[in-house]
């Protein structure tokens, strides 16, 4: 009866194996299918070590399935006494050294990759980009280029980025499995690494480390678009004008409301450094709301008149003056028209 | 249990080993008020580079520790070979929390 | 055989601690303690040494130490030490009295070093505004020193409450152990004490 | 005292008996019964977090008792299931492995389970009095120390008095082992439980400290206002994160090493043959603990300690897969050759086998530093430790029950129902973690109260709930075996399963003074000798002569509710004055019970040899 058990987890591995070929997660989400150095790099020793694994498995299952299948008490023999063994010294000597083999196979690649991913000796010749982790929103600084970017990270495709990462409260973690690993943002030392995806495209990012009630919720995205498409978005980024008027009247009633309940207290258009909310300059083209609703004025008008219903414990609930649906509306009116570039998610291929 | 057989009093033998035990302990504070003497002074002064001044006073304390847990705690003694090993064996998990903490903190 | 030998003080054997199972588990038990205590120690240390430059724009280690103040204390706490050893002297030789008279000038050493200490913090709390709370560096400091005070305070305590419990009976075999172990716990504040008066204050002086 | 004795007695006796006993038997029962009920909670907090994440966007909790309830499983399971039903399984053994009446200290052993208790309750209290803590079981600061409530402070009251237990535990271990071993019973004759008890020990010994400090440093922050977190006053939350996991990585080994002790036992007896490569066994499992405390930054690999720090200790980690690697080997060499039956507590070993390996594995990959950006805080981290957790510690801890339980109760439990119950929950068991490891690398961070829709989680997480479901199943199905049990279980004869350790040497359960005689060990498995080379029988090392015997006493109980109580004045202080009333009135009687053990002699009693004769009858 017991045979069946090492056949089962058999199946097991088949079924488990069949899965990860037909379906690796979501396409810009997953770590298996890397866009990515860092993830490449991740995915390499991923591969590596679960053939390493896979082999010493199938070893011990060998063994396993025989053990089972040929020491069974025997009808008849109940009373048999097998020869009571001490020991074997080679059979021990070699199982003490393949595995020490295997794992220097493992280790050498994985010392080499660390290094590697931690060289930050040409950070000065590229693109710096400041992330600060906030409760449950991330801002992005571009260092030297006075903007200041929220919730979308847009990097040119094919370069190497670095970001120098602080939190300003509980500890977060900047993750974006398909093009890097995670790196923790700590309140009191910064950490940098550097990232570089291959291909434009927008990709989930995560908040990896726990940090209260909308942990769940911390999502941002990296914008990939090709270089020159980046250079223009600098540019336009770069010219902003925070107190522009727009064109249509509801949205200026808007603007009107937005500054009334002082809601630039804590948040900014434009690249003032204000960070206690996030900046809004290019809200309009934000790909999602708050990191994780989908751009649409009823969502900006839910999101407005009850921030907590979304995200629990973020810090706008209570922060401003109650708005009225109409108000609320008039306020997504103007939001959603902040569009200074032209360059959009939507740019970023796909 | 050990119901003692000799002792209806102590012994002069065993006397005159406590007595030799005594004179060691003595000597071990001595020292132990000597190297404490040195380390206060050689900073009080400031008369050395801070580079040797540190593992200076640093040896002199597990020297001073050391005739602590030999002497004065019979650590050499027979019959103390778990509680040296217990107390080796939370120095080594001292150590390595005290040089994580040192240098994995702040960079 | 009599149930209650171990409370015959004629039957005093070489090393009394020692004499019992009881006794033997209650030795190897404390030492062990002991060695966790050496990480526990480790840990406000280690602390300390990461904290040791935070002073949130306060007074530095520098600013605030005095050594003769620290000295005073070594030698109060390092005299006790050895006066510990004394009373372990006389009680392998069964001389009960002189054994409560060592015990009673360690105590006595060890309540002047408490009271250098509470001295020492009220002085940094009142001269220079250096508090639990005003930073890390005061957390960490109060802490280690504070729980090193602490266990000076418990161990000042026991060894009231063994010098008064036993003051008439003398010595058995029941409670020999019990003073052993209190020696041996007076020698570990002191080793602790050697470190923080080298890492803490002298090294707080160098910088 | 035998069984009949007890079941006439009334009930209050009865509950008296247990409120002073100083028996380590007894005290087994205690820790069963009390890691037993921590371990339903921890499971129905598990079986909340799986309906919650049934689906996308679920909604069936709020985000804020999400964390609450993902904090208190981690931390019910390891600090207050695992760890108490594993003294459970070591009290009632060890002594009667090693040929001894008792533990060195039976006063502080019941002082360990009643603080263990005590800070079970207190943590649990929190659900009641605003909110459990939510910072998870790792309870990192700021977030820790900025959390809202009184929730975290339970958590480190609750820990910090049965963190004092376990310590108690675990010094009274090392010093029962080291001096109170049968005549004849040398180290290197030591059945590998009462070895890997030895060593849990003194890891218990040497990591607890630092769960003391850390929780101590966390407090003050929290409490008292200090600033060793508080970085706008100089502090630094990587301490915590150190403290926490230089205590936190021996803490599992805590956790597995009397689980391999378990193993070694049931495989030797059911295979019929001497536990293969003994010597290395110990040596390895002495290497693992060694090991455990040089690895703890493996946790930590994406802080940003730089990759000189992350390459020593991932090679570190790695290293400990030779030892265990070893041990593996060991058990399938021992079952190689040998005759084996399989029972309830085999199938557990057996399962155990693959199960492990694979989380071992698993735990190789994430010590491979650069894959572990990609792993850490995803759900194949979760993946990882439930497989050497549920698959290590608890078969084990259920292997341990089935194999003992005819030694703890003196009735077996139904084979029937528990070849069922493991079948059920292995099979729940792999259909809920394994699927975690790819959901982890489909992108699904842990500690996430949802996952948002359209990101390829879904199917992946319902198998998971399914599979949830089934272990519930399994350990319900478990329960009904006890209960059955005690009802009509059928009643065993002192070696039921033909064993060859000393434990089966003596009646099932044993007398409360285990044996009338200590016993005199000529070699590895004393029983077996005994039974192949002798006439089956333990040679006595003395003659019949009077037993000593340690005195019960309720002071333990009152100790630890004097913590208790001091533990709400320490939470309190902060709100109310009158807390203070409590905090001293606590501390109060802990001093005063301190005091009275202290002064007041307590020399035990001794049964006489006629008695022991007239028992015998
Ligand atoms: C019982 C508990 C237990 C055990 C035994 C282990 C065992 C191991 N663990 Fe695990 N671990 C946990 C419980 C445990 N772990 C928990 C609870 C966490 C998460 C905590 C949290 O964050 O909440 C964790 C997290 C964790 C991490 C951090 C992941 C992260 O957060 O990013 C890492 C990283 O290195 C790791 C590694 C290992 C390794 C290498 C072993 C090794 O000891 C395994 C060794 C065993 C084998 C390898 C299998 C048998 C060997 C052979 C058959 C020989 C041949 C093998 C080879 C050559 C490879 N563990
Ligand atoms: C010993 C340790 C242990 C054990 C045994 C388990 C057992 C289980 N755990 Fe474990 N788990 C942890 C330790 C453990 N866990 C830790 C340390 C964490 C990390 C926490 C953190 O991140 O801080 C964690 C986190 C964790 C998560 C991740 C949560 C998140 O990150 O968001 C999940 C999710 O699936 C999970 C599921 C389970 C399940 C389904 C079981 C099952 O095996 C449970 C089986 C038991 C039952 C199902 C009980 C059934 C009984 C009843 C239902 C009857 C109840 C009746 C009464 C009360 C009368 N656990
Ligand atoms: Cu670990």
């Amino acid at each position: 009866m017991k045979g069946w058990m090492g056949k089962f987890k058999g199946l097991f591995l088949l079924g488990s194996l069949a899965l990860v070929l037909s379906a690796c997660g979501q396409e810009n989400l997953t770590a298996l299918e890397p866009k990515g150095y860092g993830a490449e790099k991740a995915l390499d020793l991923i591969i590596l070590t679960t053939v390493v694994m896979l082999f010493v498995l199938v070893i011990v299952m060998l063994i396993y399935t025989a053990v089972l299948l040929r020491y069974r008490k025997k009808k008849g023999q109940e009373n048999y006494i097998p020869k009571q063994v001490e020991g074997n010294k080679a059979l021990e000597t070699i199982w003490t050294v393949i595995p020490i083999i295997l794992l220097i196979i493992i280790a050498v690649p994985t010392v080499t990759a660390t290094f590697d991913l931690a060289d930050e000796t040409g950070a000065s010749d590229h693109l710096n980009i400041q992330v600060t982790g906030n409760q449950y929103w991330w801002h992005f600084n571009y260092e030297g280029q006075e903007i200041q970017t929220s919730q979308d990270l847009y990097i040119p495709a094919g370069e190497k980025v670095y970001l120098n990462m602080k939190s300003s409260d509980v500890i977060h973690s900047f993750w974006v499995p398909s093009i890097s690993g995670k790196m923790d943002v700590n309140p009191e030392n910064e950490n940098t690494m550097f990232i570089e995806a291959y291909e434009e495209g927008v990709y989930w990012g995560k908040c990896a480390e726990l940090c209260g009630p909308s942990h769940s919720l911390m999502d941002f995205k990296v914008v990939v678009v090709s270089q020159e498409e980046f250079d223009q978005w600098v540019e336009d980024m770069k010219n902003v004008d925070p107190k522009a008027q727009p064109q249509d009247a509801v949205a200026q009633e808007g603007q009107a409301l937005f500054q009334e309940n002082n809601c630039m207290g804590c948040h900014a258009i434009g690249s003032s450094p204000a960070a206690v909310g996030p900046n809004l300059t290019n809200f309009g083209s934000r790909s999602k709301i708050a990191g994780i609703l989908e751009p649409t004025k009823e969502n900006l008008v839910r999101w407005i008149m009850d921030p907590e219903e979304i995200k629990p414990g973020n810090k706008m609930t209570g922060n401003y003056p109650d708005v009225s649906e109409e108000e609320a509306d008039k306020i997504a009116e103007y939001l959603l028209q902040l569009e200074p570039s032209e360059i959009t998610p939507e740019d970023a291929g796909k | 249990m050990a119901d003692n057989t000799n002792s209806k009093e102590i012994n002069s033998f065993q006397k005159r080993k406590n007595k030799i035990e005594m004179q060691k302990q003595l000597i071990t504070f001595a020292l132990m008020i000597l190297f404490t003497i040195i380390a206060f002074v050689i900073v009080a002064t400031g008369t050395m580079e801070k580079m040797f001044l540190i593992p200076v006073i640093l040896v002199l304390a597990v020297i001073q520790v050391a005739f602590q847990f030999y002497y004065f705690m019979h650590m050499k003694d027979k019959g103390h070979e778990t509680p040296a090993l217990m107390i080796y064996g939370g120095i080594w998990a001292a150590i390595l929390t005290i040089v994580g903490l040192m240098l994995l903190v702040w960079w | 055989m009599s149930h209650d030998h171990s409370l015959n003080p004629e039957t005093m054997p070489h090393e009394p601690e020692k004499a019992t199972l009881e006794g033997k588990n209650k030795f190897l038990g404390f030492w062990f303690f002991l060695g966790g205590e050496t990480v526990l120690f480790a840990c406000l240390f280690g602390t300390y040494l990461a904290l040791r430059n935070s002073t949130a724009g306060g007074p530095s280690t520098n600013d605030l130490f005095g050594l003769e103040l620290v000295f005073i204390m070594t030698i109060l706490l390092l005299t006790s030490s050895l006066t510990s050893v004394y009373a372990m002297y006389h009680m392998k030789n069964n001389n009960f009295k002189k054994m409560q008279l060592w015990l009673g000038i360690t105590a006595l050493l060890g309540f002047s070093f408490l009271g250098c200490e509470i001295y020492e913090f009220t002085h940094y709390i009142h001269e220079y505004d250096f508090t639990f709370r005003s930073s890390a560096l005061g957390s960490a400091f109060y802490t280690l020193v504070g729980f090193h005070g602490g266990h000076v305070t418990f161990g000042l305590l026991w060894l009231i409450a063994l010098m008064v419990r036993n003051a008439k009976r003398g010595l058995n075999l029941y409670n020999a152990p019990k003073f052993y172990v209190f020696s041996l716990y007076w020698h570990f504040i002191d080793v602790v004490w050697v470190f923080i008066f080298t890492v803490v204050y002298l090294m707080g002086k160098v910088g | 005292m035998s069984i009949a004795a007890t079941q006439n007695r009334g009930f209050g006796a009865v509950l008296w008996d247990y409120l002073t006993t100083v028996d380590h038997k007894k005290i087994a029962h205690l820790y069963l019964f009390g890691g037993g009920f921590f371990f339903l909670l921890g499971g129905l907090e598990a079986m909340i977090i799986r309906i919650q994440l049934m689906k996308p966007e679920n909604d069936f909790v709020s985000a804020g008792f999400y964390n609450e309830v993902l904090t208190m499983h981690g931390t019910t399971m390891i600090f207050l299931a695992a760890m108490p039903l594993i003294l459970s399984l070591m009290n009632a053994v060890v002594p009667l492995q090693i040929g001894a009446r008792d533990v060195a200290f039976p006063f502080l052993n019941s002082l360990g389970f009643w603080l263990f208790l005590f800070g079970g309750l207190i943590l649990n209290c929190s659900w009641f009095l605003g909110g459990a803590p939510d910072a998870g079981w790792t309870a990192y600061a700021p977030l820790s120390t900025t959390s809202p409530g009184h929730g975290v402070d339970f958590y480190v009251l609750g820990l910090q008095i049965s963190g004092a237990g376990t310590l108690i535990a675990g010094i009274n271990f090392l010093v029962t082992i080291i001096n109170m071993r049968a005549p004849g019973m040398t180290y290197m004759r030591m059945p590998l439980f009462t070895w890997t008890t030895f060593v849990t020990s003194t890891l218990i010994l040497f990591a607890f400290p630092a769960l003391t400090i850390g929780l101590f440093l966390l407090m003050f922050d929290r409490l008292f206002g200090s600033a060793f977190f508080d970085v706008s006053l100089g502090g630094n939350a990587i301490i915590w994160e150190h403290i926490f996991w230089i205590f936190g990585h021996p803490e599992v080994y805590i956790l597995i090493l009397p689980a391999f002790g378990i193993f070694s036992e049931v495989i030797a007896t059911f295979a019929k043959k001497r536990l293969f490569g003994y010597t290395a066994m110990v040596f390895a499992t002495i290497l693992i603990a060694f090991l455990g405390f040089m690895v703890w930054a493996h946790h930590m690999f994406t802080v940003g300690l730089g990759p000189v720090a992350n390459s020593i200790f991932a090679i570190a980690t790695m290293a400990i897969a030779v030892p265990t690697g070893i041990k593996i080997f060991n058990w399938l060499a021992t079952l190689w050759g040998g005759s084996i039956t399989i029972n309830s507590a085999m199938l557990w070993s057996l399962g155990f086998i693959p199960t492990f390996t694979i989380g071992g594995m698993t735990g190789v990959m994430l010590a491979s530093v650069v894959a572990d950006y990609q792993y850490h805080d995803s759900y194949f981290v979760v993946a990882h430790f439930h497989y050497v957790i549920v698959g290590g510690t608890l078969f084990g801890i259920l292997a341990g029950l089935h194999y003992w339980w005819p030694k703890m109760f003196g009735r077996i439990l139904d084979e029937k129902l528990g070849k069922i119950t493991f079948w059920i929950f292995l099979i729940g068991f792999h259909l809920t973690f394994f699927i975690q490891h790819f959901l982890g690398l489909m992108g699904m961070p842990r500690r996430y109260w949802v996952f948002l829709e359209g990101q390829g989680l879904d199917t992946g997480n319902l198998i998971s709930t399914i599979g949830a479901f089934l272990m519930a199943i399994g350990v319900i199905l478990f329960l009904a075996n006890v209960v059955i049990t005690a009802v009509r279980g059928e009643k065993v004869e002192d070696d039921p399963f033909d064993g060859r350790t000393l434990e089966w040497a003596t009646a099932s359960p044993p007398v409360h003074y285990n044996f009338k005689q200590t016993p005199l060990i000529r070699g590895l498995d004393p029983l077996w000798i005994e039974k192949t080379d002798g006439n089956g029988k333990i040679t006595p090392a003395e003659p019949v002569g009077d037993i000593h015997m340690p005195n019960g006493s309720f002071l333990p109980f009152m100790m630890s509710l004097g913590l208790f109580i001091a533990g709400f004045g320490f939470i309190y202080q902060v709100n109310y004055n009158w807390a203070y009333i409590l905090l001293f009135g606590g501390m109060g009687i802990l001093l005063a019970c301190m005091l009275i053990r202290s002064v007041k002699d307590d020399l035990g009693y001794h049964i006489t040899k006629e008695e022991l004769e007239r028992e015998a009858d």
